[in-house]
């Protein structure tokens, strides 16, 4: 049985509504959880910068290999070398935070130009534009990589820029369909035949107010996309080299003693992959929304 | 459906030029190894340098490779040193196979949940926890699964389900398969997409007009919004998702020792295989390419509107 | 005699549809059926009402379009005060844009959904002019008594408003930058009868006060009988028929616009 | 019309269709306690604007309401010579509604449990004994099947013709019917090949295939070409006299009503304001009207008016706020013909629809003194 209620007074004016009336609870709860992650990422970062780490992330301790969680002092306990996994952690969000941003930027930014060029010129650029969208789909992103990895050399900031330039078409559809959308309403050209310039078309009315939303959801994703990467890739081989740690390397070396059923030194660090990708997943998704006025799901 | 191939192959020359910059843009003199490769003998390799002129123009080395890549010579392995042509088609047909068995979970697992979830409608509290499952799956890396599920099976099932040893026992061959097939089409993380793009899609066509129609007229409901809600979503997200998936081989292929291109593709980078990576690269843009021209020919039948444009 | 505001001649907009293989790239582009317009001449004076009617697809929409240079025409002259803006530059007919404004035929063309009605009213404004904060207060206000809409609704986001509302917001948005021809396009076709008869009264006073010339493309006879001094009547993009409305509406010639009425 | 032993072959009573509004916490009344009935062999006509909830009313009759919480109350009674229910038959146990001074606060609604209750009462009753036509004809037939093979389902599923051929004969049969040129050819043809017009014919040819008791059309007119709509108008008014079938038809137009309904009901705010015979209705004398249906009539561009070049008249105020509901008469803050007398009650008590001559029912204290 669903219950229904009806307050007594006036509705009035709905953005006056208190904001858990205004929004559904799923959406904040996951935009809060978000949030979360993404503060514990960032100080996590930031401590990483400055080495405020409760243990040094590659000290050894014969002593205590394979620690379990909570014991001496270690929070969440030792890999196979003894080390503490908590700082080793925290470390590993410096593999991938600025490359991912860097490859987040990239998408976002030229994705955004070549998204506003064809949806809203149209005519033969779009057609080079769409050309080079369905170009860049052709290739799976990893064997992609890969190539430039034989041809270049195994660096993370390549390897992220491979990902920023693949992550292009993405941004650039959904601009460019957006675009279109508005075009189709009317809305653009309304905003011509009132005299407004073309700039202010573009980034007041398009991308400020309808836009916004999907690029909030594309860096969201664009973050998960870098972490999963640099955790693929650190498996290869190709990622971040021992004794450095990253979430990837901890998850690879930690998975050699898998079979002998020590699972925690690889499933701490899969953990954090999970919560953090989650955190920016969902973020992303209420976020959107909210923005986009979507109630509940 | 002329107009499509034509896109087709004008895309994949593009993706050859693409590949062939990168190697041109390399260090080293990677480009005369491979064109060498491609000739069989030093005598032949001589003559066609002397004929060619040793300092090659960019486009002439580009049209040369491209020629003998049209006639199925993908160059000479440096770790093998044999041509790569033959081992790339047996790898992937491997790699072919599990991106196929993969991508058949992927639909059998959402299909059902993405329509359970859009004919329930507004009852959250059913689709959320598959939801969420969805995106817990897509979130983890897809080796880290990978080992799970080995340890899964030898510990319940005592069985090592690595390739290489399903093909010299008989018994329970199909497990071998099974096993990595499970593992790429849950954790290639394209489940959740799957999911919310086909519950969309779904929920939209349900809300159409003609749907309606069938509804007033006592007609199957489902019938009616099978080929908008479901068929056509459905060859549009596999179509999209095959590079994706292609990626996630790479890992899973590596786990379990699968015998594909994603293995070769990552041996080669080690080694710095150019022709290897290269023909990999190649081919894998061709399975994308195959893919997105048998989806429109698939959406161009069943939606007459756009087969008659 | 009152001056003439707009002159069309011989105005002709057709649209070819590239089919290049590149259009296979094209995904999810519906077909657009553009109807065309052949060789349309007309005239329009000040403070005066052309009623423009035919049934959809006949070209009415394109012709207006084209008359505001939001597309351009492939051959024909459009002079609008006394000014030839056939072969103006997008630039060049920013300023000009202030004195002609569109009507959308879409009740949301115009309205950003995330923007307030007061938002949408001072962007409109102070397109032209640089205006203080308490101008623009002064003049959004006069603007709503105008098109007779409640100062309440300023806080109100498009999707609050009826489609009445959003038709008086509409006008008000054309009116702001104080336009002297205003191009309707089935200005009351999305509208029920009772607020279609306040929108022809609305457009009617506002005329009268301000000298406003219209074209007024509609499929309704009564609404443009009612509304225009003359009229012209649509077929495939040709004019069929023009003249001085009660000629046209009573004693048609042209077998289509019989018809039609 | 109807004779007072056989029950009518529609009658809805006192229905009430709730939608939530936007926070959740408040109701749309969109179908807020209609009661209509609809004889055997007569076309009754729904007029109202958008917003008075005539269509919803025509859905919940069909029982296509989807949106939450939906039916909430009334009982509607079809009774054809093959089939007699009532379409709400149970709701009460599925739902239960808090009312406090005649407003309703909470409802308590078993959705999945009454959805599924309805397509019990609604799957042998639709298409076959009850048939619709919808607005915008050409998103109403699947872009992805053909005329033909949508039109041979429906006598398939609702006539005694089962096999290919005799169902692809009478399809061509109703095709033709409803004056469709080469109906061979359209058959093979996809809707998106066909006109507006075109399409609604053949929805009508669907509709009628399976010789439903009553056809229920929702703006069948609306968003066709002047011109196909007076043909369309033509088609159904032909075929209203050769096969005598009830309608309930849906209308904003006050000329199609005109030119096809036997009785007419105008709603306003979710309620019938009025109900009548068409004559009387929309007939020229105001005095015996309904205030908002006689300011309905007059904003209708007249013939003189448009002489005269004269400004229309119009109906003052607000639109009706749908989800806050004034308690007294919906239309007292537009009214034009409110009196000193009756003012009081206007402004605090919902006046009921009641009998003013024979056959003619109008909801307003100046005729209920």
């Amino acid at each position: 049985m669903k219950k229904y209620t009806q307050t007594s007074g006036e509705i009035g004016d709905f953005s006056q509504l208190p904001i858990w009336q205004k929004y559904a609870l799923v959406d904040l709860l996951y935009v809060a959880y978000g949030l979360l992650i993404v503060a514990l990422v960032l100080v996590s970062y930031v401590l990483g910068m400055f080495n405020l780490l409760p243990h040094d992330p590659q000290q050894i301790n014969i002593e205590l290999l394979m620690a379990s969680p909570l014991s001496d002092g270690y929070l969440l306990g030792t890999d196979f070398l003894g080390r503490d996994i908590l700082s080793r952690l925290i470390m590993g969000i410096q593999a991938y935070f600025l490359p991912g941003l860097l490859a987040i930027s990239i998408s976002l930014i030229v994705g955004v130009v070549l998204g506003v060029l064809s949806g809203y010129r149209g005519g033969r650029i779009e057609t080079v534009i769409v050309y080079f969208t369905n170009l860049i789909d052709s290739f799976p992103r990893l064997v992609l990589i890969l190539l430039v990895i034989a041809a270049f050399k195994p660096d993370i900031y390549y390897i992220m820029i491979v990902m920023g330039i693949t992550g292009i078409p993405t941004v650039t559809t959904a601009i460019a369909n957006k675009i279109r959308f508005l075009a189709q309403k009317s809305f653009i050209e309304a905003a011509i035949a009132l005299g407004l310039r073309t700039r202010v078309i573009i980034m007041k009315h398009i991308l400020w107010y309808n836009c916004r939303a999907l690029l909030i959801i594309q860096a969201t994703l664009g973050m998960g996309e870098a972490i999963l990467l640099e955790t693929s890739l650190s498996y290869l081989g190709f990622g971040v080299q021992e004794p450095v740690s990253s979430w990837g390397n901890m998850v690879q070396s930690g998975a050699n003693y898998f079979l002998q059923g020590n699972f925690w030194p690889s499933t701490a660090p899969a953990l954090a992959i999970l919560f953090t990708i989650l955190g920016f997943n969902l973020l992303g998704d209420g976020l959107n929304n909210i923005l986009e006025d979507r109630r509940g799901r | 459906m002329l107009k499509e191939l034509a896109l087709a192959f004008l895309l994949l020359l593009g993706v050859s030029f693409i590949v062939f910059a990168i190697l041109y843009a390399a260090p080293g003199d990677q480009l005369n190894v491979l064109l060498e490769g491609q000739l069989p003998t030093p005598e032949v390799r001589a003559g066609v340098r002397e004929a060619l002129g040793v300092a090659q123009s960019w486009y002439g080395q580009y049209f040369s490779w491209l020629l003998g890549v049209l006639s199925g010579n993908f160059g000479t392995s440096i770790r093998t040193g044999l041509p790569v042509g033959p081992e790339l088609l047996s790898v992937s047909l491997n790699t072919l196979y599990l991106t196929l068995g993969s991508m058949l979970v992927t639909l059998l697992i959402a299909i059902p949940i993405a329509l359970y979830a859009s004919a329930r409608g507004h009852l959250v509290s059913i689709s959320w926890p598959l939801t969420m499952l969805g995106y817990v799956i897509s979130a983890l890396p897809v080796f880290w699964l990978g080992y799970i599920a080995i340890y899964i099976s030898i510990h319940w099932f005592n069985f090592f389900p690595l390739a290489s040893l399903g093909r010299q026992s008989d018994v329970n061959g199909w497990l071998y398969t099974f096993v990595p097939v499970m593992v790429l089409g849950l954790g290639s993380g394209t489940i959740s997409e799957v999911i919310r793009n086909l519950r969309e899609e779904m929920t939209r066509v349900m809300a159409e007009d003609y749907v309606r129609t069938a509804r007033a007229k006592g007609a199957s409901v489902w019938r009616h919004a099978f080929k908008e809600g479901l068929l056509i979503p459905v060859t549009e997200i596999i179509a999209a998702k095959i590079p994706f998936i292609l990626g996630g081989a790479v890992i899973v292929e590596q786990v379990f020792n699968w015998p594909g291109m994603g293995r070769m593709a990552w041996q080669a980078a080690q080694d710095r295989d150019f022709s290897v990576i290269m023909g990999i690269a190649l081919i894998a843009a061709t399975f994308v390419r195959l893919g997105s021209l048998l989806q429109r020919t698939i959406c161009a039948a069943v939606n007459p509107q756009h087969a008659r444009e | 005699m009152p001056k003439t505001i707009l002159e069309v001649s011989q105005l002709s907009k057709h649209f070819s549809r590239h089919r290049s293989m590149f259009s296979a790239l094209q995904r999810n582009r519906r077909a657009e059926i553009i109807p065309a317009v052949d060789n349309v001449s007309f005239y329009l004076r000040e403070n005066e009402t052309m009623g423009l009617v035919g049934e959809s697809g006949c070209g009415k929409t394109t012709i207006g379009r084209t008359i505001l240079r939001l597309t351009k025409p492939t051959s024909g002259k459009v002079i609008f005060d006394g000014r030839d803006i056939t072969h103006l530059s997008d630039q060049e007919l920013r300023p000009l844009r202030k004195d002609m404004q569109l009507i959308f035929q879409d009740l949301d063309a115009g309205l950003n959904p995330k923007m307030r009605v007061q938002s949408i009213l001072s962007e409109a404004v102070s397109v032209y002019e640089r205006l203080s904060d308490a101008e623009i207060k002064v003049k959004t206000r006069m603007l709503l008594d105008q098109v007779n809409l409640k100062y309440s609704k300023l806080s109100s986001y498009p999707s609050e408003l009826s489609g009445g509302e959003k038709r008086r917001v509409g006008i008000a948005r054309v009116l702001a930058v104080g336009a002297k021809l205003i191009v309707a396009d089935e200005p009351t076709s999305a509208l029920d009868v009772s607020i279609q008869a306040h929108m022809v009264n609305l457009l009617r006073e506002l005329q009268k006060q301000l000298g406003l010339s219209y074209l007024f493309i509609s499929h309704d006879l009564q609404v443009v009988e009612l509304m225009s001094h003359k009229v012209a009547v649509m077929y495939l993009g040709k004019i069929v028929e023009m003249g001085l409305t009660e000629h046209v509406a009573s004693a048609a010639r042209h077998p289509y616009t019989y018809i039609l009425w | 019309m109807t004779a007072a032993i056989t029950p009518p072959l529609l009658k809805i009573d006192n229905l009430r269709t709730y939608f939530y509004a936007r926070s959740k916490h408040s109701f749309v009344r969109a179908v807020d306690g209609v009661s209509l009935e609809v004889g055997h062999s007569e076309t009754v006509g729904v007029v109202g604007e958008s917003g008075s909830g005539k269509s919803i009313a025509a859905m919940s009759v069909m029982g296509l309401i989807s949106a939450g919480p939906g039916v909430i109350g009334g009982s509607i009674k079809f009774a054809s010579h093959r089939v007699q229910k009532n379409l709400l038959e149970g709701l009460d146990k599925f739902v239960k509604v808090e009312e406090q001074h005649g407003r309703v606060m909470v409802v308590h609604k078993d959705d999945s449990g009454w959805q599924n209750a309805s397509e019990r009462i609604m799957g042998s009753l639709r298409g076959k004994e009850i048939a619709m036509i919808f607005q915008n004809p050409r998103a109403s037939l699947n872009p992805y099947i053909t005329v033909g093979e949508q039109l041979t389902e429906a006598i398939r599923l609702h006539t005694a013709n089962k096999s290919p051929k005799e169902s692809t004969e009478r399809a061509l049969y109703w095709l033709e019917r409803v004056k469709i040129d080469s109906p061979r050819l359209r058959f093979d043809s996809y809707p998106s090949a066909m006109s507006g017009g075109m399409c609604q014919r053949a929805m009508i040819a669907m509709a009628l295939s399976s010789e439903p008791s009553l056809l229920i059309a929702d703006e069948p007119t609306t968003g066709l070409d002047a011109t196909i709509q007076s043909k369309i108008v033509d088609l159904m008014e032909e075929l209203k006299s050769e096969t005598g079938i009830s309608t309930l038809l849906i209308s904003h137009d006050i000329s199609v009503i005109s030119r096809l309904a036997d009785r007419v009901a105008v709603m306003y705010g979710g309620a019938v304001v009025e109900y009548g015979s068409a004559q009387l209705v929309l007939g020229e004398d105001a005095s015996i009207k309904h205030p908002y249906t006689a300011a309905l009539l007059a904003s209708v561009p007249s013939e003189q008016k448009i002489r005269d070049k004269d400004n229309l008249q119009t109906i003052d105020g607000d639109v009706l706020d749908t989800i806050n509901v004034p308690p007294g008469c919906r239309f007292f803050a537009r009214c034009n013909q409110v009196t000193p007398e009756i003012k009081e009650k206007c402004a605090t008590h919902h006046p009921d629809l009641r009998e003013i001559a024979p056959g003619h029912q109008v909801r307003c204290w100046r005729f209920n003194g």
